[in-house]
């Protein structure tokens, strides 16, 4: 890849970006799954694993199956549905609490549930699969 | 003077009165939730005693585990902080009980002013103007319309056993009382089955305004200027700043006067905030008591900016049975300060309280900025307690420059793993109604979500290259107290993109 | 307004001016050596321009070079800093003929002022106090004693050609006068060749009090109070404050009269210091001109916390051709700030500088303290500029709180891997003579060395405990964000040394 | 090694030490032959690694051979000396010159010079032997 940017490491998780006629510093952290970055007080998400992933998954298959994550760690408050039933886009399946608020998790289409993967008062972690639709 | 403070909080707020007690000589012990065994504020006291499992109800929110803390301790005072039980009449009688001094005022001051009708009534009687309202004994179509004549239009005509805007219409005009009355009667017995009404004077744009308050037990009652808190989410503050730029120097000796006037009839001890709202601007503008705060507020570092005491030393040489510190006279409010309160929560998603590690955290180090924080990078932020991570403080000598170094400091704040506000307050820091200090307590709700909305920019090159160098495995893990330094160089030049 | 400003300087002056350009919306070009290739203030800047190899001469003392940064980055003005090229007229002189701002008096004035003769002479006319003394143009016996007779005792006869205390003698009583001259003249003419006696009253127990100043292009003149410097080892000054434990209201006023008047005889613009030496207390006390600073002081932050003035912002004001931001009658001297310069340097030996990699640093973060700094964990003190590494300033309301909170921040000032004066600087803060404010220059001369020989104690047991557990083998490297987080716990238990 | 210590890494480098009646945080970094602490504005030099190697050296050897070392990152000004050349305990052997200021490496005892292991004008590295006597 040709850039017209000179990139310099000036400390951990800081690059100082340069072009003749300009200077940044950008903040970059996390691992590649879990990339951020930050400049002049805007925070940008690194997309390209997950672009990877899209692309990995455009293969076809046979069947698609979607997991719902949790967006953050949480508490799973309540679990609204069971394996077999039936969902419409935007039914509230499962409500997690984290820092004293509900977070409904909701279907994203009509689907079925094929598995549930957590349980009432279950302490769930980011991007753990809590239910699974098809 | 007090000998060993237990600081029955977390978070910023913990540290805050740790450092206060560690240049007074005082002692320090902290509290812990099993969620907070690593936290900042356990590792900056003298010692630490945990009170329970990660919930607040189980820990930091009971009385009987705190006060247990204390007496195993050896605690002589016990500070709350604000939030959890800062204002809880019975953790304050309990404290008092077990001799224990709280750090704020008597339990029967915390008790006559949380109850927002006693307060009502106390101010009235002590001449501090409050929004015209009653709840006429004699609910007749007709002495509801006189009670309208009385507070004034507009008005609202609301079910008194109601909330959440049901039940609730706005007069405007004398022709829509009848309408109005019969229209919130019907909804107040449908939604309540009570159809009693409360007619209130709708104060219009309102602005948020607070006086800071601070007395001791020697009769000294002393005002430190107001703050402007209209910035708000849905009744939270996130910007607050000294002085209001609404405030004529006449509505400024007005609206103190009456906030000494409100702490001297509420008997108040220690520092206290009333808070009010005022409607129209410059000579015509209008001020009404909305409540008092009997504690130490977020925002009480704007005050410190600006007056150049220092308030939560104050509050312990006060809790210890000294005079006040400082007479009015001594007592000046010079320069500008606005403060930002930091979230983990993502404006562009509807406000989704976030969690998790903070995988880079730096605090900005400028001049005439102060960062009161709770945190630190590479602690995780919990799903269990307040998401306000730090507060970001500017002082100058103008409102513009003190605008412009806390959006300077907001810039050079990075924060990863998390998403912030910090953008957020960006976009209201620069906005030009902001600039200009027009703010009402609506200005977030009517324009927050455009102004989330537009957060989200294109990704510019510049970022992409260095997340692109970041990628490359050739560099060496960062510099430890264990690893050999000789080996390592924070500043190596990767290497020349240009190529 | 200045567009893009090159800063002629490095370490934490360069950072303080950057930032304070930032918040004006001026763009920065910062100037290194190869020794500084990596240093913070390049870093933070918006562009940098290398200017040579790491000896001061060749690099941050070479008008050409400097001049040529300037050029290439089309930089329209310039900030000298302090040190280095900042007082020397051929440098200005050079920047008013290249078209380039120099933020800072005109060239002629940094002429004057920097000839102790010149400058002793303006101030004599202007009605300032100097130190009484002559070099009578007749030399005899009888004239230098009519001489001291002018200027009072005690008084000190010395050679004029000389310096280092050679051909010196001190007269207390009348009665010596004959002796001092016969002593001085033989010594005068051995060491110097020149028997010419100069005649100066002694000034006793001196303290160093200077008053900063500011003007502007438009004919205001303001001061902004004094500092207090008498904390001096061999004229460096290390501990600053304001206001002086030293001044009456009457002096202050008479002090702050003449330095304003020092600064209208000297035709002078921009930010200035006079200083003064203080003679005897109270009432009693005499002040006389010492010599006149042309530039920022190191210590001018001690000045802004108590003035709540930003006097770099107001620097690059002035210098843009705009009035001074403040009349006089808006500054006010409120609170008390202490300043205490961090050396790299080792007390206990000699004072003997230090350089080396900084393999901890950890800068306090406490209420009202600001830390002004040019390094950075993992960075490295180089030999080659000045060994001042970092300014910590506290404020408070009154001296014994804001030095309270200086102790405070200084014991949670960790910096590993070369020694520094933190711990004098701690035991001088702590001494009996500097809490009653009872210091001369003299002080630290006097009591430095036993004060020095004391810092050594004896390893405490937690101290060896953790140096113990910083052996175990067993602990992880720390987070990066390049390395899996999940798998580091910074707050790890390490083990329970009670078994 | 039995203490009644408990210790605690709370961050990078940094240790709480408690006991029941007291709690306090240490800071400790660099390697074992230069392992620094601080406590409470102090700070101390771990000598460990230091006396041990000393109690190597007490070991009877032929020859007392003594290297001087440059205490910090300096640059050699002027040798005085030349290899064979004998010298008194306190004559100036070598100046360095370090911020500024000039350094005086003298002898400790009365000696002869070994060898000369720098060149006026290097920069040298803290410990880096400059000169040996016997």
């Amino acid at each position: 890849m040709s850039s017209p940017f000179s990139v310099t490491r000036i400390a951990d998780g800081t690059y100082r970006v340069e072009t003749d006629r300009q200077s940044e510093t950008v903040y970059v952290a996390g691992p590649p799954a879990n990339r951020w970055a930050f400049w002049n007080g805007h925070v940008f998400r690194d997309t390209r694993a997950a672009e990877a992933a899209a692309a990995h998954a455009a293969r076809p298959r046979t069947a698609v199956v979607q997991s719902l994550t949790a967006p953050m760690p949480a508490t799973v408050i309540k679990v609204l549905v069971a394996p077999g039933a039936t969902v419409k886009k935007g039914d509230t399946v499962i409500i997690l609490e984290a820092m004293k608020m509900e977070l409904p998790i909701r279907a994203p289409a009509d689907a079925t549930v094929m598995a549930v993967h957590c349980r009432e008062g279950e302490l769930v972690q980011p991007d753990a699969p809590l239910i699974e639709l098809t | 003077m007090i000998r060993r403070l237990l600081v029955a909080n977390r978070g910023e707020i913990a540290l805050r009165i740790i450092r206060a007690c560690r240049e007074l000589g005082i002692e320090t012990v902290a509290v812990y939730s099993e969620a907070d065994r690593r936290a900042p504020h356990v590792a900056a006291a003298d010692r630490a005693v945990g009170i329970g499992p990660a919930a607040a109800a189980e820990s930091y929110l009971s009385i009987p585990r705190i006060l247990d803390a204390a007496r195993a301790s050896g605690a002589d005072a016990l500070h709350p902080g604000y939030g959890f039980l800062a204002e809880n009449p019975a953790f304050a009688a309990a404290c008092e009980q077990a001799g224990v001094i709280f750090v704020g005022p008597p339990s029967q001051v915390l008790a006559q002013m949380g109850s927002k009708i006693g307060a009502r009534r106390l101010m009235q009687t002590a001449g501090v103007p409050v929004v015209p309202g009653e709840t006429p004994e004699d609910q007749s179509d007709d002495e509801l319309r006189r009670a309208v004549d009385r507070v004034g239009l507009p008005a609202v005509v609301k079910a008194s056993a109601g909330g959440g805007g049901k039940g609730m219409r706005l007069v405007r005009r004398a022709e829509e009382i009848a309408d109005a009355i019969q229209a919130a009667r019907r909804e107040a017995v449908a939604a309540f089955g009570d159809g009693t009404l409360y007619v209130e004077r709708l104060v219009e744009r309102p602005r948020h305004v607070e006086v800071q308050v601070f007395a001791d037990g020697h009769g000294q009652v002393v005002h430190l200027f107001e703050r402007e808190c209209s910035v708000q989410r849905r009744h939270q503050k996130i910007i607050e700043e000294s002085p209001s730029p609404a405030l004529t120097p006449a509505l400024r000796e007005q609206m103190t006067g009456a906030a000494v006037q409100a702490a001297r009839a509420a008997g108040y001890r220690n520092a206290g905030t009333i808070e009010f709202l005022i409607e129209g601007t410059g000579n015509d503008a209008r001020f009404y008591f909305l409540e008092m705060n009997t504690r130490l507020q977020v925002e009480h570092p704007v005050t410190e900016q600006v007056t150049g005491v220092d308030l939560v030393r104050a509050q312990l040489v006060v809790a210890s049975g000294e005079p006040l510190p400082w007479p009015q006279s001594a007592l000046t409010q010079r320069g500008h300060a606005i403060e930002a309160r930091i979230y983990a929560e993502d404006p562009s998603h509807g406000f989704m309280p976030q969690a998790g590690r903070l995988l880079l955290y730096r605090e900005p180090r400028l001049p005439g900025v102060r960062i009161d924080s709770g945190v630190v990078e590479g602690g995780d932020v919990s799903i269990y307690y307040d998401p306000m991570i730090a507060k970001v403080i500017a002082t100058g000598e103008t409102r513009e420059s003190a605008t412009a170094r806390l959006i300077a400091a907001l810039r050079d704040y990075p924060i990863l793993g998390i998403r912030t506000n910090v953008p957020l307050l960006l976009r209201i820091l620069e906005h030009s109604r902001f600039q200009a200090g027009d703010i009402d307590t609506g200005f977030l709700d009517g324009e927050g979500a455009a102004l989330a909305e537009a957060l989200d920019i294109e990704t510019p090159p510049w970022v992409r290259a260095a997340l692109a160098a970041d990628d490359e495995p050739s560099h060496q893990p960062p510099a430890t107290s264990h690893q050999s330094l000789d080996a390592w160089d924070p500043w190596r030049q990767l290497r020349d993109w240009r190529g």
